[in-house]
């Protein structure tokens, strides 16, 4: 037991990515997937509550050892790296490419109300966002979505991990509601008139 | 010193001079909606009650602003100022006959969803970027193994991560090289014949030599005798097979050409 | 103290080369040389007494983290369950055979331009090529197919499911204007910026 939960702690720490339960279990056939996440768990806990400078994380649908974020200042300090520097322009397309994917480039311009093709191409660039297809209207627009490196860039374990996701739906149907009654006001105020 | 400026073309001053006030345009406002959103909240209106004739009047004098600075204006802003103005005029018209069914919508509904979708999704994007951003907040192993850990299990069959795209990918790239006259002209018969090369091939090289009746077997439909047939003649025109026939209208026996 | 202690697992863990202590120290200017020394002394024993799968070692006069050697078989099995890629020069061998099978090697080096010798034993090996027999012309040259698990890799039915040459123009064409599109953008983003 012991032994296990020390190869997969070399295991995670040697993937080049975020490593599935799924192929941890490719090297444990003999183990069951519910132990193996146990494990997974009992590790993650331990470095939380050690309060080093490593923590073990899910990302992108895997786990992976990663610097604590707070921390950053310090590390980038001795890396002096280029971080994923986005713009405004860039990060809001992000946003709703992200929330509302899969989506086409003439959606996302009705929403931010500027053409996006500059941002659009960047993020293609920086593999944050990828052609998932081409939607079968004429024209066939090329239609995209978020890639992994999206996720693992974001610290996210997937998609519905986004802040607010639940909120946002439940913010479209508030104003949705208001929409309904702001038609009504309208029809009193023609009434009283 | 005057010579530099020679070759000096006006045209391009002038894009460049465009593209300069492009950008300065972009650091004011990201779009119509942009502009709106801060003279909404400039004058502290409501959101859900949008005082269109007031908004509409600010945001003309920021359009005469923006070109009496002279900074060329993206159609974005003129398309949303037909809209204000569009809009104003529907406010102004007596309410619908009472008589009328079916509910008149608010001129300004579409423009506050529009606003309200835009405003939420420039919180999320500010949200997105401060959440722990790998290589900025945080970071990965960034060493490499020791060579003996990388190297893997020989005995194990290598997996292929690839999707016909990458195939596509690389046969453009081979492709684009070519002199046009040189395009490989691939057809679907051309590759449906190459199935049955394939079939053909593999039957030789088990029982070494075969008839035209057994490659057809009890398939005898008419576009597989076709397809046979010609797939015989590529073999032979190959020089991948050779064909015997005993008599005429014998039996003809195919052979690989080179055992 | 227990900061630092945690700042300097962070570094040394984010580190691409073995971290040396000087490095550590740059840094940190306050912090005495000695301190910094103890410190990482002080990690190098937990992860020892911890007996996981990473420890801390001295390598090349630095400090580096390294899964734990005894753990090294495992590890190298999980590398060889890892999906590979194709290189470039293999895959463009591959797509002239399957486009153009049957084929001979000299066929395949003239669109190329290229000896493909390299690749066309790498695609053997993997099973995605094989000799279909050999042509009656001086030399006896052999001739290369694809094979059944070369359909399966890339998900064909059979090779009649490949784009034909008609699709793939259409497709380049769209791409083209797509990137057209986009560099006009680029051009003006660029300015912006």
């Amino acid at each position: 037991m012991e032994k296990i939960k020390a190869i997969i702690e070399a295991l995670i720490f040697a993937s080049d990515t975020p490593l599935a339960p799924e192929k941890i279990r490719a090297v444990f056939p003999d183990v069951e997937k519910k132990e193996i996440q146990e494990i997974i768990d009992q590790l993650v806990s331990e470095y939380h509550e050690r309060q080093g400078g490593i923590l073990l994380q899910e990302v992108a649908g895997g786990f992976q050892f990663r610097t604590n974020a707070e921390l950053g200042k310090w590390v980038k300090k001795l890396k002096s790296t280029k971080p994923h520097n986005l713009s405004p322009q860039a990060m809001e397309t992000l946003a709703i490419i992200a929330y509302r994917q899969p989506i086409v480039k003439s959606e996302i311009e009705s929403i931010r109300g500027v053409d996006v093709g500059g941002p659009l191409k960047n993020l293609l660039e920086k593999k944050l966002v990828r052609i998932v297809g081409r939607k079968d209207v004429p024209g066939k627009p090329i239609i995209y979505g978020t890639t992994k490196k999206f996720l693992e860039v974001f610290n996210l374990k997937n998609i519905m991990d986004l802040p607010n996701m639940r909120e946002l739906k439940e913010l479209n149907q508030q104003q949705e509601l208001l929409m309904q009654d702001m038609d009504e006001e309208k029809i009193q105020e023609d009434v009283a008139e | 010193m005057l010579s530099r400026y020679d070759d000096f073309d006006p045209d391009q001053s002038m894009d460049n001079e465009q593209n300069l006030s492009y950008a300065i345009k972009l650091d004011i406002f990201e779009g119509p909606l942009d502009l709106l959103l801060y003279l909404i909240k400039k004058n502290e209106i409501d959101i859900y009650n949008i005082p269109v004739a007031l908004i509409t009047e600010q945001y003309l004098q920021y359009l005469k602003m923006i070109k009496a600075l002279n900074l060329d204006l993206a159609g974005e802003y003129l398309v949303m100022a037909s809209t204000l103005i569009h809009i104003k005029s529907r406010m102004l018209l007596p309410p619908p006959d009472e008589t009328e069914e079916g509910e008149e919508e608010d001129p300004r509904a579409e423009l506050v969803r529009q606003l309200l979708e835009h405003k939420t999704f420039k919180e999320i994007a500010s949200e997105l970027g401060n959440r722990p951003l790998l290589e900025r907040d945080v970071f990965v192993r960034a060493a490499s193994l020791p060579e003996e850990m990388e190297q893997p299990m020989p005995e194990s069959e290598e997996l292929i991560e690839v999707s016909v795209f990458d195939l596509i990918e690389a046969f453009h790239r081979v492709v684009s090289q070519l002199d046009k006259k040189e395009l490989l002209e691939i057809d679907l018969e051309k590759l449906s014949l190459t199935d049955i090369i394939n079939d053909i091939m593999d039957q030789l090289a088990a029982m070494k030599s075969l008839t035209f009746e057994d490659l057809l077997k009890e398939k005898k439909d008419r576009r597989r005798i076709i397809y046979i047939f010609l797939a015989l003649l590529e073999l032979v025109k190959l020089r991948m097979i050779k064909a015997y026939q005993t008599s005429v209208f014998g039996v003809i026996r195919i052979f690989p050409a080179v055992e």
